[in-house]
């Protein structure tokens, strides 16, 4: 039931969640209530991309071509925008989608185990016409691809 | 009260294809209600997929996700009956378990 | 304003009664009737809003085609109504007349009643260069000014094709902007402007 | 920033949309006839067009509308109201009580029982009051989703229509009370009043117009009318809540300055006579996504 030792770096800074992961992992406990102590406070609450990378463990990220981001060039509505990310940088084991311009740029975190395939679709709230980023983590490095989406007019009556 | 969450799961090839519709108003705590209040923060903060018993993805969720979220993903070494088993907790605690086969 | 409107509503039912009728008689009088039956007052949108004077009431029933004869003498009527400026100065900002031009608020069941009302220009026309999101309802209004100038006569036309559309065109789609008191003297002025001043983006 | 994000987020879609779509070149500076701009616009869009319909089909794939068809089904099934009966066994849609296969297509039609022309909408809100026992009154009181309340009506609605998903639509304009609701609405879609003179058709009566960059259908014609017709019911985006047609109807309405609609009335199950009796022929894909 290990899911990937790596993932204590994501906890890092939160040493309870931690003890609870461990014991998710273990198969000890399989609850909801128990990943809920998981979540990245640090990083999903800052405000800008840099402070949301820091917060996964991302000082550096190389940009890469292994990772295909899939979103719209013009979105029809910004409340809600369709984002695909698939990596093929070998051993990832998560993806992390950042909107730049958004007030909290961190969007969604992913980890991948037991053959779960690093291949995410999700629908994303765009504040305003923004880079969306993907970040791949792969052997305990860093990578990541963006892309400009704009958000159209309209969704607002007037 | 949480409503429940729609899961299709469908081998393609070797893979299985999981895809969850949650029933969630992911409010961003910057929402007014029609009479000028504010509406306050109430999203999905963590998201798990067991394939066979096995937790295969685990998910954590910020305020920027949509409404009534959409999310997939794609499964190897699974197999047609195999049991999805897709979990959610908000940044309330409420909490949500939904199952389905693959097909 | 609501004199003329009941003038041109008492002048026209003479003129209905003998023309060609191209609705089924019937079935429009049905539908007035689950019209008036089937509305509720919602907001500023009360009932009254239902009641056709004679001119919707002619265009509705010649499916917007009326008989030219009787075209003429009402948009005749309607232009005689135009009030115009008495200072005869007939271009105000374009500026203040392009961001008038962007706002499609007023008069819905939702819109707060007696806040000024935008001019709704761009849900039907292309006007400036610079807004692409425009409806095409309406013909391009883009070099409005440039292809036709700005003289006195000019400015007098585009005022007054503003404040009554119906007065050139009598089924026209357009409202009657000056006609029902949603714009105001000023307003149109600034509308003008937008459409001839040789600075606004229009005629660049 | 924080603060304002729905705020910030409604501003900038309609900021940053006059920033994306203008052309990188101002228009030509001195065209020979002013309609030089519009073909270069009109290709702006058929850009932006493309782009949403490459994302139409993964959102159509998915789409939140199903989490609503499965409440509406429990709701179908569930004994309900003060005679405590669902409608899976008291309901007649048209096709026999509590078959609902191809239900919705053939509606707006004619029942006997109430003796009237009834869409979709306004059946089972009948089925509701006279099987189930609800008050009219209530359901009319909160009839259409917002932000926090999806009414069970709507729900419903979803359900019904998922189960014609893929169906030609199929009005039954032979019968005379059928027909007659089709002439009298087209009649109702041709009336112009208020303070803007307009009718349904002053923005739906002919091909290829648009408001801003909203594409208007022509409910006259069969390609105009199914247009109109399909996605509803939908999800609506940028609420994200589900709608059904009944509420379009009303905010068309809105926007053309009138007075509201009475809810499950005959002037909107006349109107959608018209408009989907146009649309007769076509296959209907079910519960859609609106922008």
């Amino acid at each position: 039931m290990e899911i990937n030792p790596t993932r204590r770096t994501v906890l890092r800074g939160a040493g309870r969640a931690g003890v609870l992961y461990t014991l998710i992992a273990t198969g000890v406990f399989k609850t909801t209530a128990a990943i809920a102590a998981a979540w990245n406070k640090t990083a999903f609450d800052s405000k800008d991309t840099i402070g949301a990378l820091k917060g996964i463990g991302a000082n550096a990220a190389a940009d890469s071509n292994d990772i295909i981001l899939k979103a719209p060039t013009i979105a029809e509505n910004g409340a809600v925008v369709p984002v695909d990310v698939v990596s093929n940088i070998p051993n990832t084991t998560s993806i992390s989608i950042l909107v730049e311009k958004n007030p909290f740029p961190l969007s969604a975190h992913f980890e991948f185990a037991n053959g779960a395939l690093p291949d995410v679709s999700v629908r994303l709230k765009f504040a305003q016409t923004s880079l969306v980023k993907a970040v791949v983590k792969a052997d305990g490095k860093f990578y990541t691809v963006q892309k400009e989406v704009k958000v159209t007019v309209g969704g607002c009556g007037g | 009260m949480t409503d429940p969450m729609k899961i299709r799961a469908q081998m393609k090839g070797d893979v299985a294809e999981v895809r969850v519709l949650m029933s969630h108003p992911m409010e961003t705590g910057q929402r007014k209600d029609a009479a000028g209040n504010a509406v306050p923060v109430h999203f999905i903060q963590n998201i798990s997929i067991e394939v066979g018993g096995k937790v295969v993805v685990e998910g954590q969720t910020g305020t920027s996700v949509s409404r009534n979220p959409v999310f997939g993903f794609k499964v190897k070494g699974a197999k047609v009956g195999d049991k999805v088993a897709v979990n959610w907790i908000d940044n309330k605690g409420d909490k949500r378990t939904d199952e389905a086969s693959i097909t | 304003m609501t004199k003329k409107i009941l003038m041109v509503a008492m002048a026209s039912p003479f003129l209905i009664a003998a023309m060609p009728v191209a609705a089924d008689a019937d079935y429009r009088a049905k539908a007035i009737a689950v019209i008036k039956k089937d509305f509720k007052p919602q907001g500023q949108a009360t009932l009254d809003r239902l009641d056709e004077d004679g001119l919707q009431a002619l265009c509705s029933r010649t499916g917007n085609k009326p008989p030219e004869y009787i075209a003429k003498r009402l948009e005749a009527d309607q232009l005689a109504a135009v009030i115009y400026p008495s200072d005869s100065k007939l271009l105000g900002d374009w500026k203040a007349g392009e961001a008038l031009a962007q706002s499609g608020r007023g008069f819905t069941w939702t819109d707060k009643p007696g806040l000024p009302v935008g001019g709704n220009c761009y849900n039907c026309h292309q006007i400036s260069p610079k807004e692409t999101s425009f409806g095409t309802v309406g013909p391009t209004l883009y070099q409005f000014g440039k292809l036709r100038g700005n003289s006195e006569e000019i400015q007098k036309y585009t005022y007054s094709r503003i404040y009554n559309s119906k007065g050139y065109n009598l089924c026209t789609e357009m409202p009657r902007f000056g006609h029902i008191g949603a714009l105001k003297e000023q307003q149109i002025k600034d509308l003008v402007a937008l459409l001839l001043d040789p600075e606004s983006p229009v005629n660049k | 920033m924080k603060q304002r994000f729905i705020r910030a987020l409604c501003a900038m879609l309609l900021i940053s949309s006059a920033l994306a779509q203008t052309p990188k070149k101002p228009a030509v500076k001195v065209p020979k006839s002013s309609s030089q701009a519009a073909p270069q616009a009109a290709e702006e869009k058929d850009a932006a067009t493309l782009e949403f319909e490459k994302f139409r089909a993964e959102m159509e794939d998915s789409n939140p509308a199903e989490l609503f068809e499965m409440k509406g089904e429990e709701l179908w099934k569930a004994k309900r109201g003060p005679k405590n009966v669902s409608l899976a066994e008291s309901c007649d849609l048209g096709q026999g009580v509590g078959k609902l296969e191809g239900a919705y297509v053939k509606m707006p039609r004619y029942f006997a029982d109430a003796d009237a022309v009834m869409d979709a909408e306004r059946r089972i809100v009948w089925c509701m009051v006279e099987e189930q026992g609800f008050k009219f009154d209530d359901i009319e009181k909160k009839p259409f989703a917002n932000a926090s309340f999806t009414p069970d009506i709507t729900n419903l609605v979803t359900y019904v229509a998922g189960q014609s998903r893929n169906m030609k639509i199929a009005v039954p304009l032979d019968d005379p009370k059928v027909r007659d609701a089709y002439e009298t609405g087209k009649e109702i879609a041709a009336y112009r009043a208020g303070p803007y003179d307009f009718s349904c058709n002053t923005c739906h009566g002919s091909d290829g117009k648009r408001i801003r960059m909203q594409n208007l259908p022509n409910l006259g014609t069969p390609k105009g009318a199914i247009s109109s017709v399909q996605g509803w019911p939908g999800y609506r985006m940028t609420d994200g809540v589900m709608l059904t047609h009944q509420w379009r109807m009303g905010d068309c309405f809105r926007q053309q300055r009138f007075p509201e609609p009475r809810y499950a009335s005959d002037v909107v199950a006349y109107l959608l006579t018209y408009m989907t009796g146009n649309a007769n022929g076509h296959v209907y894909k079910g519960p859609g996504i609106k922008r």
